[in-house]
């Protein structure tokens, strides 16, 4: 006897629209990966939600032949976490760019991670406003000449793993536009987390801001410049595979194995899942040249969901409650005949 | 013994007042209840102060509550007060305004000391005379503190819940005064005092107490019965209001849509009890979120329309503005939502425990480009049961965002309501799409009424996209053509004008040849019926219209007023539904009478005014 | 050699069309610049994609840029084109439409090979006959791209950037077609180009080359010249835009007010600009604050105003929508405040790239409360400076916040501009409070005119308490006092009102005694003039009443309007100005010619329109 | 000769107004304390100002005889960043509640402590929305039933500490109503830092969550419960002053100075301006039984404020800038002679 398995591939997830953004942007990398994960995931097209701001990268629901919805400036966050609890049967995803989720919509976001709604966060961060045209955003480096800072920002910016802990996040990743493989990867374990699932895509604006990520983006400095974090696995890196990270003082410090009598075993294993974020906050802001740049999934923590929780509410409640229905409502009144 | 004189009267007002902590809005709500309970009309007003708890004894500190109730049709709360119950001398000088010529003041003398009066801005030992206060009233001073302790001498209580129970004793004191039933007193202080039994048997005796002192001492003061009312048909009934019924309204549309509800909201002041309502409601299902702010409140509605329910939002003035940008998504994305507003005074944040229709051109047109919504009132405590029903019905059949309009004053005031049965409410029909549609898209809509067909996410072969940005009238996707532009904005208006087939005619009441049309809309029914049925019972002269639905009108609008050479909108604003009016319908001859003072209209002043325009 | 035929004209429209890339931005920019050098009147209008790049050849990615020159007064960029510079087939099929008959097209044959053909959706090889191309147009085919390879051989530059510059040969060639000087158009690339030495070079290379091959080519066709334009005063002009002139606008009213200047914004299309440009002006100490939102943006700004500054905030429609609550405070605490609003396609995220003018209702009415601010308008890229001035100047002096409306067309089009003195600005005088003032708080005002006195943070003996909360109108202090609300609205409805005074009263252009008055608002004035003085030639049944202030209206609005029998309100939007009249003067009667369709009117439309009015 | 040195006594910046709180209402201890306060800091009242937001403690301003404005729920933090950016000679002191700050004010929030604009921000933490009558708020903690929870909330709350931190505060401090000393010395620090100095003064609403603090408001047993943290001092409290915190394999722990052989040596020294916040975050973070909550200054960092930049910024420019007027501005422009 067969049992039929029901398999997407990407193609399921590709709606008939033209893609429209700029040749060379980051963000063409980013939905192709989102179309092969889904197909991976394997949730149907009609059992996902693509919920989306305003901004280049929210234009990404259009290429999807999902249930979509490109909404209004900062509200994505608040508009998916509607749709998740009024139909947590979806999966939902929400699409935002650096302005969208961290300007105007700041709010929405740091109160949709502190309620642990169950949305999958793509957070497109090229560290500038594309589609109005090159004004810094609330991540672009202090001191960058922008169409709007004419003479470099003088703010510093927000960093979006840290403003995640600091709103209690129970999930964060971070992955690059061009390393398809590990975005994916990135991408599919935020799906499975329960709870909001912030991953932060580090894209290239090639108009507005080219290179803004250029650190990390040549495929041969890559290894030595960054190191991809899993869950139970060692914190090694490098083109060589032979450097790594070890707490010194209470302070990362990245080591070569075989230098100084450090070996494998010396190595820092990843764990995502501590509570405690402050060994997450300081692999988060590691910064070259001396450290590498963390990719990967770099918090994953157990938590309740808003949306189970209000379930589960609603279910006890129904549960004990002799209101069953309108009527039942009205009839539980004090009242009196007349 | 002489025998006690009883007056018999078809209504009467009453008017309890005190400092925040003296229990008036219990005190009212209870007086109000057992009236009901035998079988009155009633509607009442509480009015109040704008701190949680001014300091004891100030003039900010006042909470009142007001009780209108009759042996027929009670539409208002009344202007002036029969009996004026002043637990304080602040309350004293902050109501006696309100207090008619010939009424009853009951006052706590124990409350009148000069202390007392220094506090409320006294400058003399007698308040009375300070305030000018007419010789017609008739002074009642009753020892409301110490006969409240004596009564509860023995009973182990501490002084302050002592003093607390003060009202209880006016409240018994009241019931002798207008014959109420002390069984069904006894029944209600039950219900509220249930969890805890000590108070519940402290308020029993003081109560009793109250009831008898008047019975004992043959005050000097005619009792008065009311009748029971027979306008009110006969049934079940219940004292219930606005915002609760808002609430009810909308867990019935939804039961009856087979949706479930959700209601994205943030608390403000006076529309936060319609999300409390529905908090209470899990065992309905009902997803309630109390959001970050207002635009989140909107946001999550939006979100929880697209996924498939029937959803709400729920604020005041403020919000409302906030909710601006949120109302232009939901025209365009063409979702079903219902937008309540519970006006207050403003602008800014104005007064916000006052009431105030000042929102309606806020309403119709605070959005950026053309954007048209649905735009209804409600007029009474428990029609906003009837019309929030009806907003989601609009809103589900005819996918677009419904604003409902009510105010301060009866969502916090509350009138009889006949407990109604699902299965006598009209269908609800949701315009979803067709199981065999083709190539469904953002804008697949039914060609004859304009409405866009609703799918909802989880549903197999309707994948679709769709978003704030203007669309292909064919094909759904992002369009800035030109002409097809100009066809989207006018479907959206079709959409929302076609509304009106489906929405009651304008009535005219009273005389349809009278000289004067007065026209309202929203709350003010009830002081417009009552100031055009009392000049109607001496000339024939005026006749009524009334509007709950505004956007779109009713379709007999224009002909209905086109027949009143005279017309006076009366609103509570500086002139909103008038300005709506003439821009709607050029040519009438329209007059205005206008009040801005955070306050309900009075008959007596409406009436004065309708004679002056009749003489002219 | 045969004599080129040199056509003299008064006006001529030029149209630059092709892909985002294609730099038709910078190729108009240029062409209107050298145009106004030499003394012609111009006036422009860019249309964007709503794309930053869309796919390189599709419709989607077609970048417009229209000029309008002539030697007397011009006051739109023109309806028809009498020259069309098409780049690629995806421009030519946009901007068919717009092309007189008997125009001329210039187009790139390089790039209408079939698949470019095939991209712009052409489905035969020629796409003129496709599109129905009149035969009255003159096709110039020119191998653009070659020819540009060829002048830039030996340049060693890549291919890329050669083709970058083949918009500078056909802005050379079109620089020949209407004898503009070459030596002017040198000076404007040196400008532009300062800092990129080689890419100028090139550019004025490919730029003389197209100039020389039209002259050496003698094309069939004639060329153009243009007088000097005789309206213009003698003067220092420039060409600008409107967002650069309203930027302009509050630095100069700043400055003569003896104010810093603060702007607290959000980027958003199409008014980002403004934001930008005073940026740049941190040598005048202008203080701009990119903020996390526009509410934000108006929050900072409040803040600013409070603390003494001459304070602003921009944005476009959905910006202002975010904005209600907030200026409702502005309103409530009688602060100083210009809030611009640049209108763009809605509703919701609309068209943003688009112009509308459908923002007005909601900048009279999208507020809670009763929330009086001025509004007002601009008319072109050059008046903006006018009125961003004035409403600084009467954000001052009345302590209100003011809002000016300008849209996409004004901000993004440019015209010329004559250049101002500041000392020749009126003075501006904000209404502080006299050093004096005793007792002052935060209702402290001048009693004639109703207005607010200003005390700044940092001024000892002034320090006050202010806020959106009703206030007394005598101590300044919260009061939700009845008789007190109202006179507070009261007053600051008639401080609003009282602006009328300092206004210019309306003007008629054009036969007083015309059968139709034509009326407009804002940016429709160029269209509105055009039509109405075309019409006039023939017969002179038509007038003109323009307003650029909306609330209050002039002072004598009433009075001339009443004059007219037939009154058209054109805008572009539904109908928003006309209900407005409406609402306020009842009793006109008002038709209505409404377009919204994201682009601005036609001067031939609008002639039609009236011409049949006046046949009825 | 003599000196003129002005001195002012909280009386000079009290305004006539009657204060309208609940007799009881924990905000009463701040207003006092915040007027001596700013006697003993010597800004006169009328270089003074006082934003804030709608709430019960938003009326404070009221009840200043100081400039004062009391705007719009949740959006004192963008006005007083406003006033201060435009004014910068002020002393701009925020009153905002847990709602006005971190609900409906969030975005603003940590945008302006991002920005560090130089304001001092007295967030009352009554955990529960007051003059709207008893709603939660988003601090409220989880499972707290209230007129807007009738089952409980299902929410996880912000921890005022960690949000400011996760916008990259440079200042956090955490008072207790009814320890007056202390309350002012943390007051007096958070005016003399530089940038957005945010004080979390917990209050008791005696109306609507009458006890939330009360593990640590009796006068008894707080020395216990508490540590207040002085930046160069040990970190040793309790009622003999014989506890105090060490770092045990990098987390904090509670020790008694005298057992198993700890000496007042080895007690942490707290150092308020590490710019790495992971300790503060351990500090702040500390609750019963185990470990003492933190009050006093968690950290303050130095870092330029963005009105100090801002002003850098507009003097450089000037000094480089040939434009020094509006008619140099209109001169400057490209222009022609027609
Ligand atoms: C209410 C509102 N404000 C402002 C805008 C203008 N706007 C659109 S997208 C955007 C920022 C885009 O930046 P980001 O979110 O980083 O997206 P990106 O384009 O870089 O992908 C802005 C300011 C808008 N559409 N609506
Ligand atoms: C736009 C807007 N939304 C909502 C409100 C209602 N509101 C006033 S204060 C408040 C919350 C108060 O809580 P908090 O900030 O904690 O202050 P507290 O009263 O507890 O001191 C709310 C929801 C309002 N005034 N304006
Ligand atoms: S402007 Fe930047 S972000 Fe937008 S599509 Fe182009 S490259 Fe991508
Ligand atoms: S309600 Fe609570 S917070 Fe408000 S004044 Fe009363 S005790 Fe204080
Ligand atoms: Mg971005
Ligand atoms: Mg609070």
């Amino acid at each position: 006897m067969e049992t039929k398995i029901l398999t997407y591939t990407a193609k399921d997830f590709k709606s008939d629209q033209q893609v429209r953004w700029c040749p060379g942007c980051g963000d063409y990398a980013i939905v192709n990966s989102l179309q092969k994960v889904m197909a991976d995931l394997g949730v149907p097209p009609h059992k996902t939600a693509v919920i989306s701001g305003i901004g280049c990268s929210s234009r990404l629901p259009y290429y999807m032949k999902t249930y979509g919805f490109h909404t209004i400036h900062g509200r994505g966050a608040a508009i998916a976490t509607g749709v998740k609890a009024a139909n947590p049967d979806l999966t939902v995803w929400q699409i935002t760019g650096d302005g969208d989720c961290l300007a105007i919509g700041g709010n929405h976001f740091i109160h949709s991670v502190r309620r642990n709604i169950d949305i999958n966060v793509l957070l497109f961060n090229n560290q500038i406003y594309g589609l109005t045209k090159g004004q810094y955003s609330p991540t672009t480096l202090k001191g960058k000449v922008t169409n709007s800072s004419p003479y470099g920002t003088i703010e510093e910016p927000f960093r979006p793993a840290e403003l995640t802990m600091g709103a209690r996040g129970t999930f964060f990743g971070r992955l690059l536009d061009v390393d398809l493989k590990n975005a994916q990867q990135v991408m599919l374990e935020a799906a499975k987390h329960k709870g909001t699932s912030v991953v932060e895509c580090l894209v290239n604006c090639v108009i507005f801001n080219d290179g803004a990520h250029g650190y990390l983006a040549e495929r041969n400095t890559r290894p030595d410049r960054t190191v991809f974090l899993e869950h139970g696995k060692p914190m090694i890196y490098g083109v060589n595979r032979d450097k790594g990270l070890i707490l010194e003082n209470g302070r990362l410090k990245a080591v070569t194995i075989g230098e100084n009598g450090i070996t494998e075993a010396d190595i820092l294993v990843h764990n995502a899942e501590d509570p405690n974020p402050t060994l997450h906050w300081e692999l988060a802001m590691m910064q070259g040249p001396d450290l590498p740049i963390a990719l990967g999934v770099i918090r994953a923590v157990r938590a309740e969901t808003y949306n189970d929780a209000l379930d589960k509410q609603i279910e006890e409640v129904k549960a004990k409650s002799k209101i069953k229905c309108f009527d039942d409502l009205v009839d539980n009144l004090e009242q009196w005949e007349i | 013994m002489e025998k006690i004189k009883v007056k018999e009267v078809d209504n009467v007002v009453v008017l309890f007042a005190g400092d925040s902590g003296d229990g008036m809005q219990l005190t009212g709500t209870l007086f109000s209840n057992v009236s009901a309970v035998i079988g009155n009309e009633i509607s009442t007003f509480p009015d109040y102060p704008a701190e949680i708890r001014a300091p004891q004894g100030t003039l900010g500190g006042v909470s009142g509550f007001q009780v209108h109730i009759g042996s027929s049709k009670v539409y208002t709360p009344g202007d002036l007060a029969d009996v004026f119950v002043a637990m304080n001398p602040a309350a004293l000088k902050t109501n006696i305004h309100k207090v008619k010529k010939g009424g009853v003041i009951i006052y706590d003398e124990d409350s009148f000391l000069e202390n007392d009066l220094t506090k409320a801005g006294f400058t003399t030992d007698n308040p009375f005379v300070e305030l000018g206060v007419s010789e017609t009233i008739n002074l009642i001073p009753t020892q409301l503190t110490t006969l409240t302790q004596k009564s509860l001498e023995g009973f182990g209580l501490d002084g302050k819940s002592i003093l607390r129970s003060k009202n209880m004793f006016a409240f018994g004191l009241v019931c002798w005064l207008f014959n109420r039933p002390m069984d069904k007193a006894e029944h209600f202080l039950e219900n509220k005092f249930k969890k805890k039994p000590s108070v519940l048997e402290a308020n029993i005796k003081v109560m009793n107490d109250g009831y008898n002192y008047g019975n004992n001492l043959h005050l000097s003061i005619p009792t008065y019965t009311i009748e029971r009312s027979s306008d009110t048909k006969p049934g079940k009934y219940t004292s219930i209001s606005g915002n609760t019924t808002t609430a009810f309204g909308l867990i019935a549309a939804a039961e009856k849509a087979g949706l479930e509800l959700f209601l994205g909201s943030y608390p403000i002041t006076p529309a936060s009890d319609i999300m409390q309502v529905l908090a209470r409601r899990r065992d309905l299902g009902v997803k309630v979120m109390q959001c970050e702010d207002e635009i989140a409140g909107i946001a999550t509605a939006i979100g929880a329309s697209f996924a498939g329910c029937l959803a709400a939002t729920s604020t005041s003035g403020p919000g409302l503005a906030l909710k601006s940008e949120a109302i232009g998504l939901a025209v365009m994305s063409e979702l079903p939502l219902v937008v309540i507003d519970v006006m207050r005074g403003g602008p800014s944040t104005g007064m916000p425990t006052k009431t105030e229709q000042t929102d309606l051109l806020q309403a119709l047109y605070g959005r950026n480009g053309e954007s048209p919504a649905v735009v209804m009132a409600a007029s009474t405590p428990d029609d906003c049961f009837h019309y929030s029903y009806m907003a989601a019905k609009i809103a589900l059949e005819n996918m677009t965002p419904v604003i409902l309009l009510t105010d301060s004053f009866i969502a916090n005031g509350t009138s009889l309501w006949k407990l109604p049965k699902l299965a006598d409410m009209p269908e609800i029909k949701p315009n979803y799409v067709p199981a065999d549609y083709k190539n469904y898209n953002a804008v697949s809509r039914n060609e004859e009424t304009k409405v866009r067909y609703w799918a909802i996410p989880g549903t197999e072969g309707f994948e679709y996209r769709n978003g704030g940005l203007e669309k292909d009238y064919v094909k759904g996707s992002i369009s800035t053509a030109a002409v097809n532009h100009q066809k989207m904005v006018d479907t959206r208006a079709e959409k929302v004008q076609n509304v009106k087939y489906s929405i009651p005619e304008l009535e005219i009441i009273g005389n349809e040849d009278a000289d004067l049309l007065v026209v309202g809309w929203g709350s003010t029914r009830g002081h417009l019926m009552d100031a055009v049925s009392s000049i109607n019972e001496k000339s024939k002269n005026v006749a009524l219209a009334h509007f709950n639905y505004i956007n779109p009108l009713p379709k007999n609008t224009e002909e209905v007023l086109r027949k009143f050479k005279n017309i006076v909108v009366c609103e509570l604003n500086s002139g909103q539904f008038a300005a709506y009016l003439r821009s709607k319908i050029p040519g009438l001859n329209i007059m205005q009478y206008n009040k801005v003072q955070g306050q309900p209209f009075t008959a007596i002043e409406l009436e004065e005014q309708f004679e002056l325009i009749l003489k002219k």
